[in-house]
């Protein structure tokens, strides 16, 4: 049973796999079934075209909210001042003004597109959602960086409640939705993207690298996804 | 067993007699203190011993019998070795010393009357048996006698504590009576010893130990009269408590005070370090004040009080101008970083307006600051301690507003940062658990998440323009408190060097023993060992370590780790410790 | 990989040498004459053991480093320990029948694994082996980074090599890409390498891409005196599960959290008993406050050694959740102490325990909870045998003797190898490791190589002290030992 | 009496043990290492002043030159006053004590003194120094408190660091004492 006591001629018992019996058998013994319960690819999912369509719409539907965004964001600022707003949170939204008034707008758009990249990155896209940690933040951040841009107490209070309208609410009518009925989210899905078509419209060029970027999210990396499904090899050792 | 004979050098050229001295309980060992010369009385030898024994609680015997051979005395061998039936022991010890010859013999004659041992000269085929082994220890009678082993027992009482060598050091402290006898005294009895030869005293010493008790009784009744005055209630209240503690000049006082309290109780001092502690703080107490009259002989002549009031407003005006400048330049784009406006602008204002109000104090000030010198420097004949203490408050008071200034700062950065932390927590889904003081998880609504990140964005933009405010502010405190603590370091010195210590140790090594050295004497072949016992002084370092007086710089300190944090995170710090801190 | 392990049973069944390794394709060890492999089993070796992890630090490989040491000194080997310095334990100790241990001062950097950048430790390892006449360098656990130096600097030094692997790895992160690519480096001239289930040594096979032949399997042990069942000190009143690990994500901690709640509601004489300490209590303790199960769960915090055995025979089901685990030591003391196990069927733990001793489910809550229940009814029917018969069963299974026999024999085997000189290291780094990695640590072998040129001159071998033998075939422990007066000053 | 032998310390270096027997329970051990040769002190000062006199040439400040002596001074008196020791003895006197002295070469010394009953034992130890394992000798002293505990240890040699074969022959004659005292 030691490393040196092999016999020459095969033992009759065969071997087995385990430790708690003495085994005639030397301890670097090699036996046939040597990585036999080697496992590849398992649990593997093989997904089907159209399925990984429907999910790519989450993710595309978040682009298309980032670009509402933007697109709103930038309609306020080409217009000039208006009348002051009288209501709620007016020191509040003043504040905003001053925050960034010594940082060059490069800066802003770059931070502001920074945050809104990792917050479309740290988007909890799975089904049953968890809580949006780290992504509500972020894009909380990236608005008031952007907003305190704004010519106006009056543009800031209407930026602050339109992205909390587009970043707070929409996320939680679309989870209502997807628990309680799902037939009705599919359908509701083009609706935004058609929204954004015509918003974009005042400026084609962008909505044509829109359109391009949802077309490319929805059917272009799907394709590719279940492409690459064919050359798949992974190692699953003996691990458990 | 090896048996050590402890001789004086004194007696090494003693007539013949008889030695007196202790054997040490449970150590093979002798101590011989002094020798009786012939001719004596037994019976009186036997009464002088159990006298000085009352006196000095020694367990004083006769240990054998000292020959020296002279002319003319020839039969004395003989006669000594007769001695031992006289003298009740256990064990007689016979030294004899040969002429010519450096070593001693000795002879060890047990109860029976048999030579137990014997190692002689001409005695060479003596059988390597364990008891015929014996060391002599030659000692400085006077040098053991004054001084003292460290480190230092109190305690009397624990004598199975005490090492052989211990043991043997306090014999010979013990038995100072025994050494009060000296040749000129008539009397029945002549002994051997260091001070036979006359008894050494300074008529000095004498004298002032007469006069210090009448002066303490003074001394302390007026001590007395001061704490009569402290006890006033209007002292107690608690603005004038607060700012007492806070001046360093109040603390100086009641420093001063509990020295004296130690130093003129009429209570003599009964152990080694009581002793030494008033002898050091009261040397130290001298030389403060000759400091302090050396400084008064030169602030008070030619002119200097009105040169330095001259230089000091002017001084004033120009740190007050400088600050003005660099709020200013805060105020714009210091060192082209980017702030927040109009918190720039507010933060600027409020602090130039605190300029203003300091520099309209100066002004009011300025005719009266040379008479404030005059009588301020008078303080210096209570000590260089009392006048570095007054130097001191006199900066404190006078960097009041860059104080001022560093509280706000401090206070504004210290709520910043803790603001974004906790709202950092929030960011990530966090939340801290006072009542478990650990980070739990926790989920937030949507509009505790949405409002908490404007709050966050806001003070994220506000942070750089506080903190730039926070740091200039922090480092001209940090000059302030630094020159502050070089001063407290300075009177703190010079309050707790133990001065009497180290000239004891410079010029009276022997007084501070560490313990002993032994060096082998030149032995002739044949003699028992001989070795030379010598004290080996303590330490520089040690007598410092020892023997300095206890003040509130001896108490552990913050770390520097500690202080980085603390600035990082806008505590306050201060030259002193915290009342708070120094509770936990 | 088949076709290889074929030619090596050929070639073992032909020669009938009872090295059934074999050589390597450019070494001239196959010229070994039988004899001397014959004489071997009573050579004596000097092993120097390297790890960073001993005590007194507690876990399973220093239990196992010091059982296997005690054994082998028992058997007539001399052995040393070298380990980094633990706060101030540092410097040279003596344990039990004079193990000697080195404490060397060498800075710590996570998880009491030292830092390591590959020469630092040569100057005080080779000190170590000079000094004690090293014949054989044991290397314990691929989360040590002093173990795999130890290595290094051993082959460059020309000394024989073995290592125990006492851990799985997994491939497709990229920490564990890394690791496995280290662990290529440092086995790819080991002598032999030691694994402690066959899990586990096909596990290491793949990782480091060796020659299944150099690979032994010889498990770890249970010192069955230590845990002895005690029906006694349980209370019947209710079904007390026990769980003792370290708390943290390897342990499977978050499946623990999801099978209290779970079985809690549905037993009401269900109680948790759960002795560690670790990164992931902070979830166990939350799951107990969110269902208040205060008086049901008792978190005992981390245990010493001493106290498992007392905690373990509180309980009557020992639960083990471990997600990934080479030899698991944990549920043969259960058994030992005649408990119930339930445990994930993961890594080597399918082959440690005989079926009728142990319950194994999948690494999830269902699984976990339905074993766990069918153990409960079973307990209830009163259908599981005495704890005493469980004990009898298991406590002949795996002895530290037999371990130490059977390592001894590694010994006399890697013996046997020779150590590659630099050319053939370098070349079988080159050829072994790929291009990138195995022209960085060929680089670095000959920089290793130079510094300890340099270390020979600058402190010459003659210059050193050998060490006087506390073990070993001219002992001096037990010698002095009776001569009542010991050399040693520090009695710990 | 005395004993010379082919001694050396750790790093090579011959030094020399002397061995004086005054009664059987009285041994004298010395330890001398080789005296500070002239030849490197003047080395290293050519050195230092050759640096100080390029810094000089740079700058053409004469503090350089005037600080680099001070420095030197300084550093040699220090040097023979801290640093090298010339020799170490070792008196032990049976049932009275050990007695260790450093002379370092300015001729300063440095002793202490055990008494016996402090003595718990001496034994050759271990201990990793710089980059090396080593032996040395130490003292044990015991704990007051506790019997059989040891309170510190007090090492011997410590400048001069012999090696295991000169410690043996320390080691052994002391045992003998120690042994005798009891």
């Amino acid at each position: 049973m030691g490393a040196d006591s092999g016999p020459g001629a095969p033992p009759a018992v065969p071997w087995r796999k385990v430790l708690y019996e003495r085994q005639p058998y030397p301890d670097n013994y090699v036996d046939r079934r040597f990585l036999e319960e080697l496992q590849r690819n398992i649990g593997v999912h093989q997904y089907r075209y159209w399925a990984v369509v429907r999910e790519a719409g989450l993710a595309a539907q978040q682009v298309s909210c980032v670009a509402v965004f933007s697109h709103i964001m930038v309609l306020h600022g080409s217009r000039r001042p208006g009348t002051l707003h009288p209501a709620l949170g007016q020191s509040w939204v003043c504040t905003f003004g001053t925050l960034t008034a010594s940082v060059s707008t490069d800066t802003v758009y770059a931070m502001s597109s920074m945050m809104l990249l990792a917050h479309l990155v740290s988007f909890p896209y799975t089904q049953p959602a968890p809580q949006a940690v780290l992504s509500l933040p972020q894009r909380c951040l990236a608005l008031c960086v952007l907003a305190s841009r704004l010519p106006g107490a009056l543009h800031t209070f209407a930026m602050l409640s339109c992205a909390l309208l587009v970043f707070a609410l929409w996320p939680c009518l679309l989870h209502r939705l997807r628990t309680g009925r799902v037939e009705l989210s599919p359908g509701c899905r083009p609706g935004v993207h058609s929204w954004v078509g015509g918003l974009a419209s005042l400026w084609p060029g962008g909505a044509l690298l829109l359109l391009l970027a949802l077309l490319v999210l929805t059917l272009a990396c799907p394709m590719l996804l279940v492409h690459l499904q064919r050359h798949k090899d992974n190692i699953h050792g003996p691990v458990g | 067993m090896v048996l050590k004979i402890f001789f004086p050098k004194c007696c090494n050229t003693a007539d013949s007699g008889l030695l007196v001295g202790r054997w040490i309980p449970g150590q093979d060992s002798a101590v011989v203190l002094a020798v009786i010369h012939y001719p004596f009385i037994p019976g009186q030898v036997k009464k002088y011993l159990t006298q000085m024994r009352s006196q000095t609680k020694v367990d004083l015997t006769v240990l054998g019998s000292w020959s020296m051979p002279k002319d003319g005395q020839e039969g004395m061998d003989s006669f000594l070795k007769d001695l031992s039936t006289i003298f009740p022991h256990s064990r007689w010890l016979q030294l004899s010393r040969e002429s010519g010859k450096r070593a001693f013999t000795c002879r060890v004659v047990q109860e029976n009357g048999k030579p137990a041992a014997k190692k002689d000269g001409d005695d060479n085929n003596d059988d390597d048996d364990d008891k015929d082994k014996i060391i002599f220890v030659h000692y400085d009678q006077r040098k053991v006698m004054l001084s003292q082993l460290h480190p230092v027992q109190e305690q009397k009482g624990s004598e199975e504590e005490s090492t052989e060598l211990r043991t043997m050091f306090q014999t010979v402290a013990q038995s100072e009576p025994l050494f009060f006898h000296d040749m000129y005294d008539e009397g029945p009895l002549k002994l051997t010893h260091w001070q036979s030869e006359g008894r050494e005293a300074s008529i000095i010493v004498e004298l002032v130990k007469q006069a210090s008790v009448p002066v303490c009784i003074v001394l302390t009744w007026l001590l007395s009269v001061w704490h009569w005055l402290c006890s006033f209630r209007i002292f107690h209240v608690w603005p004038v408590q607060f700012i007492s503690s806070k001046l360093s000049t109040c603390v100086q006082t009641g420093y001063r005070a509990d020295h004296f309290q130690t130093v003129f109780s009429t209570r003599k001092a009964t152990t080694h370090m009581e002793f030494m502690r008033k002898a050091n703080i009261f040397v130290s107490f001298l030389v403060d004040i000759a400091l302090g009259l050396l400084l008064i002989s030169w602030l008070y002549r030619e002119n200097r009080i009105s040169q330095l009031a001259n230089t000091l407003v002017p001084a004033a005006d120009h740190v007050a101008k400088e600050l003005q400048e660099l709020l200013e330049w805060l105020m714009g784009a210091p060192a082209g970083l980017k702030m927040n406006r109009a918190l720039d602008q507010v933060l600027g204002r409020f602090f130039l307006y605190h300029i203003h109000l300091w520099i309209s104090y100066i002004r009011l000030m300025s005719p009266f600051i040379e008479m404030i010198l005059w009588y301020v420097g008078l303080t210096a004949c209570l000590g260089l301690t009392f006048a570095l203490s007054v130097l001191s408050d006199i900066v404190a008071l006078l960097t009041f507003h860059i104080y001022c200034f560093y509280v706000y700062g401090a206070r504004l950065y210290y709520l910043k940062i803790y603001g974004l932390s906790s709202l950092w927590r929030l960011f990530r889904g966090k939340k801290w658990n006072v009542l478990r003081q650990r980070v739990d998880s926790c989920s937030y609504d949507l509009d505790q998440l949405f409002i908490g990140t404007l709050l966050f964005t806001i003070l994220l933009f506000l942070l750089p323009t506080t903190a730039l405010y926070y740091l200039v502010f922090t480092l001209l405190r940090l000059v302030v408190v630094m020159f502050q603590g070089l001063i407290h370091l300075s009177v703190d010195f010079i309050n707790s060097f133990p001065l009497f210590a180290m000239g004891l140790r410079l010029c009276r090594p022997y007084r501070v023993a560490e313990g002993v050295k032994f060096q082998v004497l030149s032995e002739e072949p044949g003699t028992p060992l001989h070795l030379r016992m010598e004290i080996n002084p303590l330490k520089f370092s040690s007598v410092l370590q020892c023997y300095r007086t206890p003040t509130y710089s001896c108490y552990p300190k913050d770390s520097w780790v500690a202080l980085c944090k603390k600035l990082f995170i806008g505590e306050l710090v201060y030259p002193w410790r915290q009342k708070s801190t120094k509770t936990d | 990989m088949k076709s290889r392990r074929r030619r090596g049973d050929k070639q073992a069944a032909a020669s009938c040498q009872p090295d059934a390794h074999p050589p390597a394709p450019h070494s001239p060890a196959s010229l070994l004459p039988s004899g001397t492999a014959r004489r071997s089993s009573q050579k004596k070796h000097s092993i120097c053991m390297v790890s960073d992890f001993f005590y007194p630090n507690m876990g399973g490989v220093e239990s196992h480093i010091y059982q296997l040491s005690q054994c082998l000194l028992e058997r007539g080997h001399k052995v040393v320990i070298a380990t980094h310095a633990y706060g101030d334990r540092r410097g040279v100790r003596y344990l039990t029948n004079g193990l000697k241990v080195y404490y060397l001062p060498l800075q710590v950097m996570y998880n009491q694994s030292t830092a390591t950048s590959c020469f630092h430790s040569l100057p005080l390892l080779r000190c170590v082996f000079v000094r004690e006449h090293i014949t054989v360098v044991h290397a314990h656990s691929s989360f040590s980074a002093m173990a795999h130096d130890a290595l290094f600097h051993a082959k460059t030094m020309g000394l024989n090599t073995v290592f125990t692997d006492h851990s799985l790895f997994g491939f497709a992160d990229l920490s564990s890409v890394l690791t496995n690519k280290l662990l290529t480096v440092t086995l790819c001239d080991t002598n032999h390498i030691v694994c402690v289930s066959y899990t586990s040594k096909e596990n290491t096979v793949l990782r480091a891409a060796l020659n299944p032949d150099i690979v032994s399997v010889i498990p770890n042990a249970v010192d069955p005196t230590d845990f002895t069942p005690d029906p006694g000190s349980r209370d019947d009143s209710k079904i007390t599960i026990v769980v003792v690990s370290r708390l943290v994500y390897r342990k499977g901690i978050d499946l623990l959290g999801g099978i209290i709640p779970e079985l809690c509601a549905k037993h009401p004489d269900l109680c948790f008993l759960i002795g560690g300490e670790g990164p992931k209590r902070i979830v166990l303790e939350e799951v107990r406050e969110k269902y208040q199960l205060h008086d049901r769960v008792r978190l005992l915090g981390a245990l010493d050694h001493k106290d498992v055995r007392d905690v373990l025979v509180q309980g009557h089901i020992f639960l083990n959740t471990s997600l990934t685990e080479a030899f698991c030591m944990a549920i043969v003391e259960g058994a030992c102490c005649g408990l119930q196990v339930v445990s994930t069927r993961v890594g080597g733990i399918p082959e440690v325990l005989p079926d009728e001793l142990v319950t194994l489910c999948e690494p999830t809550v269902s699984s976990l909870c339905a074993g766990l229940e069918s153990v409960i009814s079973r307990q209830r029917s009163g259908s599981v045998p005495p704890p005493a018969a469980i004990h009898h069963q298991v406590q002949n299974l795996y002895t530290w003797r037999n371990i130490a026999e059977r390592t001894e024999k590694v010994y006399d085997q890697a013996c046997q190898q020779p150590v590659l000189t630099l050319p053939a290291r370098l070349q079988r780094l080159r050829s072994h490791c790929g291009a990138v990695a195995g022209s960085i640590f060929s680089f670095m072998a000959v920089i290793n190589f130079l510094f300890l040129l340099f270390l020979q001159w600058l402190h010459p071998v003659h210059l050193m002290d050998a060490a006087i033998d506390a073990s070993g075939p001219d002992s001096c422990w037990r010698k002095s030992f009776k001569k009542g007066k010991s050399k040693d000053p520090h009695p710990d | 009496m005395a004993e010379e032998g082919p001694f050396t310390d750790i790093s090579g270096k011959p030094i020399s043990l002397e061995c004086q027997n005054y009664t059987p329970f009285c041994r004298e051990f010395t330890v001398s290492s080789p005296k500070v040769s002239l030849l490197k002190v003047m080395g290293y000062t050519c050195s230092v002043w050759l640096l100080a006199y390029a810094v000089f040439f740079l700058t053409e400040n004469t503090t350089v030159l005037s600080s680099a002596i001070m420095v030197t001074l300084v550093g040699m008196i220090l040097h023979i006053h801290f640093v090298k020791v010339d020799q170490e003895t070792l008196l032990i006197i049976g049932s009275l004590g050990i007695q260790l002295s450093s002379l370092y070469a300015s001729g300063r010394e440095s002793t202490t003194f055990i008494e016996m009953s402090k003595i718990k034992d001496i034994v050759i130890n271990e201990a990793i120094y710089m980059q090396s394992i080593i032996y040395y000798l130490c003292i044990l002293i015991k704990d007051p408190s506790e019997p059989d505990g040891v309170a510190s240890v007090v090492p011997l040699f410590q400048s001069s660091k012999p090696r295991l074969n000169c410690l043996v022959r320390v080691y052994k004659s002391c045992q003998e004492i120690i042994a005798q005292s009891r």
